[in-house]
């Protein structure tokens, strides 16, 4: 399969049309609505099922196989933030709050682009780690945390403080915020359950799976579509950094997935992490601890062209990548 | 029937801030509050609450007339430039005026 | 199978059963009630996998097969107020407003009454065109804007206007509305996936659609038994009509789906769906452009008297005539 | 602390209506709204809010005095006839003024 | 215009309350109200709302003034002793009275 | 398998580690919150489906070889009021509308404690009555109607009276409620379509159902580690209680669903249902018609102690209890 096929392959899935769909449906004003519980639920499910089976991947190979890939997933999301904030400074002109929230949404992840990418890859059959979820689950805060200390100042002067009382709320949720919590909890229940936990939940945690992620990227596509008219606020920079922030991030991902000695499609996965952009976890965090961020630059950012981007091409490419390393 | 007067803050302002206005609320002496889910526009734009991150509260305070001014006054000093909010106080009567 | 049997197997079906102790949960005022979100979440849920699956269906049989007994469904559903209106204004003495709301109900469809047709033939075996969502999906609006000019008033004076805010808003939703917007939508992704992509959301879409209906029809008994209490206000006429129209209109859709070459099954799925009254896109669209109209008429008939008719007799009715016709 | 006298006029009406009536406080001058799904009963009966058709919504509105009469004229024109709504006014004290 | 002073009764409690504060507001003379489920704290502790069973209702009563002072009335009777409750009064402004 | 084994591999269910990570969310104030309407989707779910596949299962074995165990049941549940109030009045000096309302919730029976101890069954390959579950619905409401009666003071002075509205209201909740009403009501049907029924539904009763018990019990957790804080305003002999009352009458459960005939599964499952506590049906019950008692009390008893007692040493201890008695 080459790229052309890859993307196409991708493209046709319903997952990704039914996002389009979403985007359609926001445009066009429908009265289309999503429950906000119906959001918070499949949240809750596709994170808990996602846990689930990787804790079970977990009891399968064994602890011993996943340490040394998910330390290197964690240190790479802990330092995304490190040259991104330069960059959103230097270039960007974006002020201190700015690129640290920024800086802190590229290098957390988003579960439900890992979750498309690993539909992709059991589409075209190509095996994978199942335990990669556990990189997921140990990606999410580290960035966070750098992040709000480079727009709190830490570099210059620092207003970081744990007694300001939204850097208190904010670590809290970042470190036992609900995604962790479901992604690890289940992770750890998975792997205390294994084989025979997930005969008994199969029907509910692998059967529906699939499809329910297509109804939830419906949703995101919605979501993402009534940011499109804030793309002009956001500034060409910014447009261009969405799509070559998660471009390098992927490569860099799928290098060192190559060199810890992830299968390929396994590199696919922790290259799709390190190009996502968190738009759960850390757009809450961000929020509270450092406020004199405008929201809509991260976020914008993260839902409007990242999120599409990587769901489209982004997954494809980063796969044709992983080959080519391992040819 | 013996009714008497009290101050109703009505707060509305970015779902993530729920818990740090409920804390506050308690440090200014009030004893008790209100809180539900709305959507709205404002000044900072729509807040559709589509997603659970750009949700909107509205938070309801009973309290007296000091406090409700104690309230007031910490929600300007601490939130109003950084976030999208409103408060507004409103005279109301109520029967047992030792619970508030 | 005779009729007899017929009207047992589906009297005797899960879905009637449910929807009977939804009748009685609101008659004996139990305090089970269905979160509001669940009734939008099941909605939803419906609407996508009857979408997607007529669409994988069309993928298979081709556009070709498909296009000329979709125009044939369009025109029914559009021409069916025509007839209805007159009916209505000279027999029922209704106003004009009223009129044309309620034409504009019983022209349009259901799509719930639609899918538990389909579940009837696959219980009894009976093969069916599966596109045949694609009737339900066009079939929807034609009636609503037909009516809602009648109403308000095209035929003597007119107060018909695009500029009225109303008939703007009510356009909107009859043409871009949820219902038509996700059943189209998912049409065109089932169509576009074909048979690959229907093996990947099988588990969510198809496996416990049955059950899901089930359950709705718990709700949609609730919803329908607490507007029995409605029914004395609606006069007899109504109820003779709620009764009367149907069997009409599904006789008449059986007829012309045998004439354009449709199977046993799908010449019954197009009378159900010509005997069946909307009772979510019309409402809505009627209150925005036609509040004169007095909403207890028109959703009182249409889910009190002409849902539980169809789905307990009429869909064993349809299927019968259906079978006479091609015997 | 310096508060402003603003009116406070809620709406409680056919969720249908919603998007209509936010189109029309913007054009009497609104700068805002807050909205959130009840149920209730009045002279048009029970909205038992079950079909999402029969919904109830209350929308809030503050705003200037001659913006609030003006909304409420405006609502007497196109709605009282025809929907179940019940409309109302009250006094509220807010800190920025400008803002509304 | 002409607006009608009326008075707005508001009161939170326990969900479990509701069929029966509904009775009794019309057993009062009032002919409406609007509800919707709210989360909370007061003294009776916190109503996080998790099992429904632990819910928390806002019921909101627009009623003349004899009524509204009957139906406080009334609920402090029936009620106050026993479950989580706040009730109180404040003034509104209607455009045709004859409806509450 | 002996005592240990069957704890342990109770403990490492799916469904147990769920409700321990519950609890961990609610402990740490992690801001993980499953919307109302989940809860409230979760619980028709699973009252619905235990139902259906209880009347499909009476249809079945005939109505002949459920009423005498269904009427023992039921006997038990009225009867265990009785002991449970003069206990709690005499050695825990509660008040006479506390002991009844606590009373009332150890009488009623708890559906997802009988879900769970269904699923541990099947996970050990143990065969039960698929009927049982009409034990769970006739259960429900006799000890309420006792328990209310006691709190109300029936045996001395009597403030009980019909015409309070308050216990009306409770009395229409106590036998009309969501609960009784979907168990039975979803029995009746199950009992009416049997097994070809149970065909079209499958996909949606039973393929899902083991997964949705573990993401409820998560829920659960929440729910009850949150009342872990009130465990100290609840005195010690509370907590004895919690633990003792259901072992006691879990045996007593076991030992009468031996002498009437049930399978050792079978009577494990009566036993639970015995031991077992309410939280849904008795709270809202008794708080209308007793709002003298304090909630606290019963409602942290019947959540925080007995319900996790019950799903992790209970339902094992039954089911040796019940394999001994049948040795
Ligand atoms: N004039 C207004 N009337 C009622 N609610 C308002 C008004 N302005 C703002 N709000 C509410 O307050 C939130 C924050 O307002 P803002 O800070 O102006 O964006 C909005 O999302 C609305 O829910
Ligand atoms: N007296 C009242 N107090 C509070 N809310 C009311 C009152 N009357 C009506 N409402 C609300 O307004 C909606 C429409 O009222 P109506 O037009 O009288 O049917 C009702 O569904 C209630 O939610
Ligand atoms: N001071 C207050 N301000 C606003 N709402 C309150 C206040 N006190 C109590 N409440 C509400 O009323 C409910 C019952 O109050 P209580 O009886 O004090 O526990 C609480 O759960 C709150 O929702
Ligand atoms: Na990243
Ligand atoms: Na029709
Ligand atoms: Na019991």
């Amino acid at each position: 399969m080459d790229l052309l096929t890859a993307i196409q392959s991708n493209l046709f899935s319903p997952a990704v049309l039914f996002f389009v769909l979403g985007v359609f449906a926001a445009v066009t004003k429908s009265d289309l609505k999503f429950p906000e519980s119906l959001y918070t639920t499949l949240t809750i499910y596709l994170l808990t099922a996602i846990g689930f089976k990787g804790g079970v991947a977990i009891h399968e190979a064994g602890i011993g196989a996943v340490w040394l890939p998910a330390l290197v997933a964690m240190g790479l999301g802990g330092l995304i933030p490190l040259w991104t904030y330069p960059v959103l400074r230097k270039l960007g002109k974006f002020s201190m709050a700015d690129a640290g929230a920024i800086a802190a949404h590229y290098g957390s992840v988003s579960a439900v682009t890992f979750i498309a990418a690993t539909n992709f890859l059991k589409s075209i059959h190509e095996p994978f780690e199942n335990y990669a979820s556990a990189f997921l689950a140990v990606m999410e805060s580290p960035a966070i945390i750098v992040g709000v200390m480079l727009g709190k100042g830490v570099l210059g002067g620092s207003k970081f403080s744990l007694s300001d009382p939204g850097v208190r709320h904010a670590l809290r949720d970042a470190v036992l915020g609900k995604g962790v919590l479901l992604l690890i909890g289940a992770m750890v229940i998975g792997s205390l359950c294994g084989k025979r936990g997930m005969e008994s939940v199969e029907g509910f945690f692998v059967t529906p799976f699939q499809g329910v992620l297509a109804l939830f990227l419906l949703e995101m596509g919605m979501v993402a579509g009534r940011r499109l008219s804030d793309l002009k606020k956001v500034g060409v920079f910014l447009l261009l950094f969405g799509v070559t922030a998660p471009l390098m991030h992927g490569f860099a991902g799928v290098l060192l997935g190559g060199w810890v000695g992830l299968s390929i499609g396994g590199a696919t996965l922790l290259g799709v992490l390190a190009a996502s952009a968190s738009y759960i976890a850390a757009p809450a965090a961000v929020r509270l601890s450092v406020p004199e961020a405008n929201p809509t630059f991260s976020l914008t950012a993260a839902l409007a062209i990242t999120f599409p981007f990587n769901i489209s091409l982004g997954i494809p490419l980063f796969f044709e990548a992983a080959k080519l390393l391992h040819a | 029937m013996n009714l008497h007067p009290m101050k109703l803050v009505t707060i509305i302002c970015e779902a993530v801030l729920e818990d740090r206005i409920v804390e506050v609320l308690h440090e200014c002496g009030a004893h008790g509050h209100t809180a539900f889910d709305v959507r709205g526009s404002g000044r900072q734009g729509e807040r559709t609450a589509d997603l659970v991150e750009c949700g909107n509260v509205q938070i309801e305070v009973i309290a007296k007339p000091a406090v409700a001014e104690n309230l007031l006054a910490r929600l300007r000093r601490d939130f109003f430039n950084d976030y999208a909010m409103v408060a507004y106080e409103s005279d109301v009567q109520v029967m047992r005026p030792d619970k508030f």
